[in-house]
């Protein structure tokens, strides 16, 4: 079990970030580039020091700024495995993997099982004299992995574990990696930019956003019910927040939000609430709509994607307010004559919203 | 021949006579408004590599006859190169005397730390005649010479070496010129003097080039040197005059 | 394991007082000398030299044939190490050893050599004075020595500097229309600046330095190739404080200029500054 | 644009033989005299000098002083090479000037600095006499003398050299239990062995050359502390060509031993055999 | 008008590949990582010397192996912009942008107002005098475009533009930069290993695979008729190509592929053919199905990722002979509990594949 809470102030930036990961389970820290998933990392190895803010990993404390505890990284137990890798391109695939073994002060002969095990384990074991500077992107993860695991650290850090790896070595090694995670007795923190990842691997997903936790929360929490436009963008959807509308005249459940009133089909809570419209519940018009839409927004076209696979379905980026995601038949972009630059109108019913606190 | 509204002369030097020389050079200058006098003061094997070399040189003064004799092959001399001034060797000690040396007879005692030119450099050659003229006389201790250099922690390349090594006090001992100790060195170091009848004479001998752009400033500078002005700036410098007067005698 | 790790701490103890006495003793082996150098001076006597007239002379000197020397070796060192950084080409080896070469030589010997080289009766000593230039006992000629001895500081640190400019931003002028030349002049260069002003401040420090050569190959003429060192050795003739009190001198000044470097003109006039304040 | 294309081109033309120009000239300074060196000499003199106990005894020496020398630089260069490369402080600037300092001094001033600082009387003397430790006169004050003015080069290169190691790799240690100094051994050294090897030869090349220092320093006794370049300079008093065929030896030989830490034995081999097959 | 053949060879990694790129239009060069994307670039700029092959732009024969010819790349018309954008450090943004006008010697006084103009046109005049090391991604791609662009080059090269923006940012640059390159009278040549960025910028499209082209068209020909493994999973349909089985007792139109025989809905062409099944029309059973569904493999389930947006349905690897991808609702997971490492079958009808050669 780790607790962590990481603050940490550079020139132009400014991480505060609190979060726990349990053991035995694999926590993944998303964020887009520049979000300060790699400074967490490096908190965390004590790689660099706290401003404020702890390290706690099961009965140990790592790290603790008000009891100016700081614990160097080579004496903490974990693993890390850099974005890179940072394989020693100088030792073999067996010095590289015995290095923590033999740092710790282990003898050569007593290393060698260890390190053929931990290898085997990973599918590896015929590497095992290789240059470390003759591997390919898959076989280099591997063997940082194996470097990481055969100290049996209490944490295991991994920084965008498959972001060097081409898509097919990638998808390859992805359902390895996740099955290998699950057996792991340890804690593992999993950095990632990648939404597909975050989901494939997060038992808990941890969202940062400008080194502030945006969401927080389990796979299936972050899907239903994004909390930040980062995480709505994430998942795909258009996120809205407001506030009910009580009183007056009104008949149908109403929010405002900052782009305007939003019809709902259902009573909100008292509170603050979260609306989602996934893409394919919004319909374009060329002319405002009548009828059963009541949400409509003007906007105009930013993009076209077709979708794969055949791209049957085309997602349309409108520049309203807020920005809109929109999921349209090829046809439909046909007979809308759908170009980048048009004014279009957007709109879904009621019906076609989530809404939740 | 050189029509130069300015003219200059130019000496190639003996590194040692760096003093004297300066001074006789002002003298000249005064003498002769409008002359430059210009020194160059190196190892005397250096000037002789440079003269061999093409140097512009008018005068070329060495400290030592060998040199002196490779220009003069090379047909470089116009003339003699009469000896100018003689040297003589004595040794020197720290002031604090470490080694408690008060005659030449303890330069033999185990331990002590003796430095000597090395024997290519002239001062060395006459340090080691000086030892065995020494051995051979009674009042001094059996095998005297080998005693002494047995002592030798050092043959330096350079004379002022030799100095530097006893006025900072690492060695017990040094053989120098006497000209070496300079009223700067003299600050630190007591002279012990060598019997002129051990003693060796190195010589100094000058001349004026064949190249000379400025002859006859060089004859003229030549003969300030060995006049009696001259010789007496050069004892004031610790040298032993030759003048024109008397003819050369060999040691 | 915490046996393992109580290793560890105590390995890691170990090695840092180990590390810490040798650099401690590469500081005692560089410092104390010059340190003691500084103790032994007669404050009355530097003085007395600074007001020399010949003193500054010799100042002046060094400083303009150094400076020269550096330029020469800049100049000409810059293309050499351009080539050795960017291409590959058979004998580069052999051509890296033999820039090397003349740290090697005793400087005397390298003064005979450009005797030989140079000199009247030297090799190109008939073209060179068949262009009406004479190297021996000219200022000139102290300049060539410091530039054959203080060349291989400039090209191997040059060369190391180049190197290490990301081989993008060329690749960059090559696509902006800018020729080989051009994209030296105006991305190379300036990218590696700090590692050229390293490698021109020790070439232009040794030939500062530099008195074997010299002496040899140019000859001990006050105000025309009798530089500082060329001094210190003379003043050696006489008075070893003297000499000493001359090499004081050249140390506080290739300091000042060496710091400056390293500074810029603005930070160094602030650490004076705080020396100022701290010796009050 | 035509136009302006054509001038690039020309200009280009212009750059690249005002470059070659450059680099000949280096080539022709640093080469000739080198050159016109080994053409001076007389094969048989060599021969001779070769086969002279007394000349073999000084190779030796010189071989053993500077390989120790370079050792004593290369240990006690390492910590602070590491210091300055990998940590931020005060005053860095001013200890890296104060490292490259010794270049400055002329030699034999460098040895003056030493006795003054090492010798009977120096500020350590009693120190180290009370240690039981002598330096001049004594192979072991050669060493001194030579890691004093060889230590500025090994820091400056391996300085650079540990600041191109990626961080990345120390990161890596760390985290697998390395300790900063198991880190440095295991990790920094060997990836920025090309450096340090280039710095160490550098540095053993200027200890080889050694002259000043050591003879003030150390003295001149056969056998005890006359190194290769003294020997020289005791020839130059009295057989030029004698001297020179001492220092085309010891070129010959400083040749060979950067040569092949350059290329490694293998590569030098045959660099050899092909010389050999050419000369033929 | 752009026409190449390049052919590079390098330690394991040989190029050769022929392209045609039209002026006034964007050619997308997609592969994975390795692929020999940046290779081609850099012959095509000139960086690199082909080893075979030939460069030919407009009337221009830049070069020719057969012919001897090679003109150096500074004295190409060309545009690159490099995928980290390599923006001199040293120099303002208007010196970044006016180098190349100068190191074709104009001076700096005419070079002014066209560096102005094209900044303007990029919407950064305002950054003229920043140094370039202060600016931020998105700042720093439009500044290398600026640079590439105020030459009017002939030949445009973008390398992977893109990739090194954040995720925000790159949406908010695609479509910007999607409307330069609509505008721009040159070819322009758009690396990228984003399917993605393919569909939006690629008005033709080159695939390279392993320094071949693996397929080359239009972005509708490329999304409906996958001609390689990698085009299929690129837009991520299963594919399978095939030759008609001719003769014997068959009664439904077959191929045969390597992994078997296949049954279609209509007749194939005589020669070889290629298959796409899209995810959706592949269904899982725990037992082997009977019924109408001809097409049954057997495999193991490799992962498993929730869609976005919500994850209302989950896209399974399996891995069968060859590997398929599957979508299904989340309800079918829960029916058939599905898990990572179970065999499942999966079926497709005649009727739910498409059929072309
Ligand atoms: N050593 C440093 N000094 C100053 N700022 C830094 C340093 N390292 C990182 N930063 C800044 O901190 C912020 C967070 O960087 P960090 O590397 O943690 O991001 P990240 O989430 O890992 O991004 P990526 O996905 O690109 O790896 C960035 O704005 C970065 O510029
Ligand atoms: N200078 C080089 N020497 C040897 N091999 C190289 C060189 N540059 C690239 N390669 C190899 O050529 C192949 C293609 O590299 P290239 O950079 O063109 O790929 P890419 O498609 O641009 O990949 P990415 O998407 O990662 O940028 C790779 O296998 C690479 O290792
Ligand atoms: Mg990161
Ligand atoms: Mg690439």
């Amino acid at each position: 079990m780790l607790d962590a809470h990481l603050v940490k102030r550079r020139d132009a930036f400014a991480l505060d970030a609190a979060f726990q990961a349990p053991a035995g389970s694999t926590t993944v820290l998303v964020g887009e580039s520049g979000a300060g998933k790699s400074t967490a990392l490096r908190l965390l190895a004590g790689l660099d020091r706290l401003d404020q803010g702890h390290v706690v990993v099961g009965a140990e404390r790592w790290a603790d700024v008000s009891a100016g505890r700081h614990l160097p990284a080579w004496q903490r137990s974990i693993g890390l495995v850099a974005q890179d890798y940072a394989l020693f391109p100088h030792l073999s695939v067996f010095d590289n993997v015995a290095f923590g073994l033999r740092a710790s002060g282990q003898p050569r002969r007593h290393a060698r099982p260890m390190v053929q095990e931990t290898l085997d384990s990973l599918g590896i074991a015929a590497l095992i004299d290789r240059p470390a500077a003759r591997l390919s992107g898959g076989q280099q993860q591997r063997v940082a992995l194996a470097r990481a695991l055969v100290l049996r650290p209490k944490l295991l850090l991994l920084d965008e574990p498959l972001s060097s790896l081409d898509l097919q070595t990638r998808r390859a090694v992805r359902g390895e990696l996740r099955a290998l995670l699950r057996r792991l007795p340890c804690a593992t923190v999993y950095v990632t930019h990648s939404p597909v990842e975050a989901l494939v691997f997060g038992d808990g997903i941890v969202v940062l956003e400008r080194g502030r936790v945006a969401q927080a929360g389990s796979r299936e929490d972050l899907l239903r019910h994004p909390r930040s436009p980062f995480v709505a963008e994430l998942v795909g959807t258009n996120l809205f927040v407001g506030r009910p509308v009580t009183g007056g005249r009104i008949v149908t459940p109403t929010i405002r939000t900052a782009e305007g009133v939003l019809a709902l089909d259902a009573e909100p809570g008292p509170d603050m609430v979260y609306v989602t419209v996934s893409p394919r519940e919004i319909t374009l018009f060329r002319e405002a709509p009548g009828g059963s839409a009541q949400n409509v927004f003007l906007g105009t076209v930013r993009e076209m994607v077709p979708e794969p696979p055949a791209g049957e379905r085309v997602r349309v980026v409108l520049d309203a307010n807020p920005t809109l995601v929109v999921e349209v038949t090829r046809e439909a972009v046909a007979s809308l004559e759908l170009r980048e630059g048009m004014r279009l109108h957007a709109a879904f019913k009621a019906t076609g919203v989530r809404v939740y606190s | 021949p050189h029509p130069d509204s300015a003219p200059t002369l130019t000496v190639f030097a003996a590194a040692s006579l760096t003093g004297a020389f300066r001074e006789l050079g002002r003298i000249l200058e005064a003498r002769r408004p409008g002359l430059t006098v210009k020194f160059n003061f190196a190892g005397s094997q250096q000037l002789a590599l440079q003269i061999d070399q093409g140097a512009p040189a008018d005068v070329f003064a060495s400290a030592d006859q060998r040199w002196m004799n490779g220009v003069r092959q090379q047909g470089e001399v116009e003339g003699e190169a009469p000896v100018f001034a003689r040297n003589r060797l004595v040794v020197i000690v720290p002031r604090t005397n470490p080694a408690r040396i008060r005659g030449l007879a303890e330069l033999v005692r185990r331990g002590t730390k003796i430095v000597l030119a090395a024997e290519a450099v002239p001062a060395g050659k006459y340090s080691r005649e000086v030892l065995q003229k020494l051995a051979s006389r009674r009042e001094y201790p059996d095998r005297y010479d080998r005693r002494v250099l047995a002592n030798v922690v050092s043959q330096e390349e350079n004379v002022k070496s030799v100095v530097s090594k006893v006025q900072l006090g690492e060695a017990d001992a040094g053989f120098v010129y006497r000209s070496d100790v300079t009223p700067a060195v003299a600050r630190y170091v007591s002279v012990i003097d060598i019997p002129d009848e051990s003693n060796v004479l190195a010589e100094y001998p000058i001349a004026v080039l064949t190249s000379a752009q400025n002859p006859e400033a060089a004859r003229l500078f030549v003969a300030l040197v060995r006049s009696d002005t001259g010789q007496r700036i050069l004892r004031q410098h610790g040298l032993i005059p030759a003048p024109a007067a008397q003819p050369a005698a060999q040691p | 394991m915490a046996s393992a790790e109580g290793r560890g701490e105590l390995g890691a103890w170990l090695a840092r007082v180990a590390g810490a006495l040798l650099a401690g003793g590469l500081m005692v082996l560089l410092g104390l000398p010059l340190v003691s150098l500084v103790l032994r001076i007669d404050p009355g006597v530097l003085a007395d030299r600074v007001r020399e007239p010949l003193i500054l002379q010799a100042l002046r000197l060094s400083l303009v044939t150094s400076l020269s020397a550096t330029a020469v070796v800049v100049a000409s060192g810059l293309p050499v190490a351009y080539l050795l950084a960017t291409r590959e080409f058979r004998g580069k080896r052999v051509l890296e050893t033999l820039i090397d070469l003349p740290m090697v030589l005793p400087p005397t010997v390298a003064g005979v050599a450009l005797l030989t080289a140079f000199g009247r009766n030297g090799l190109a000593g008939h073209a060179l004075s068949g262009a009406g230039i004479t190297l021996p006992f000219t200022t000139l000629g102290v300049v060539v020595a410091q530039a054959f001895v203080a060349a291989p500081f400039f090209v191997g640190a040059a060369r190391a500097g180049f190197q290490e400019v990301d081989r993008k931003y060329l690749d960059a002028a090559a696509t902006l229309r800018a020729s080989p030349f051009h994209a030296l002049a105006t991305v190379l260069v300036p990218l590696a600046a700090p590692a050229l002003l390293a490698g021109a401040a020790t070439s232009w420090a040794r030939a500062l330095g530099e008195f074997g050569a010299t002496i040899t190959f140019a000859g001990n003429m006050p105000g025309v190739t009798q530089t500082m060192p060329l001094a210190v050795y003379l003043a050696l003739q006489s008075d070893l404080d003297a000499a000493i009190a001359l090499s004081v001198l050249l140390l506080l000044f290739s300091l000042t200029v060496l710091l400056s470097i390293r500074l810029g003109p603005w930070r160094l006039a602030a650490v004076l500054a705080r020396a100022r304040r701290a010796s009050r």
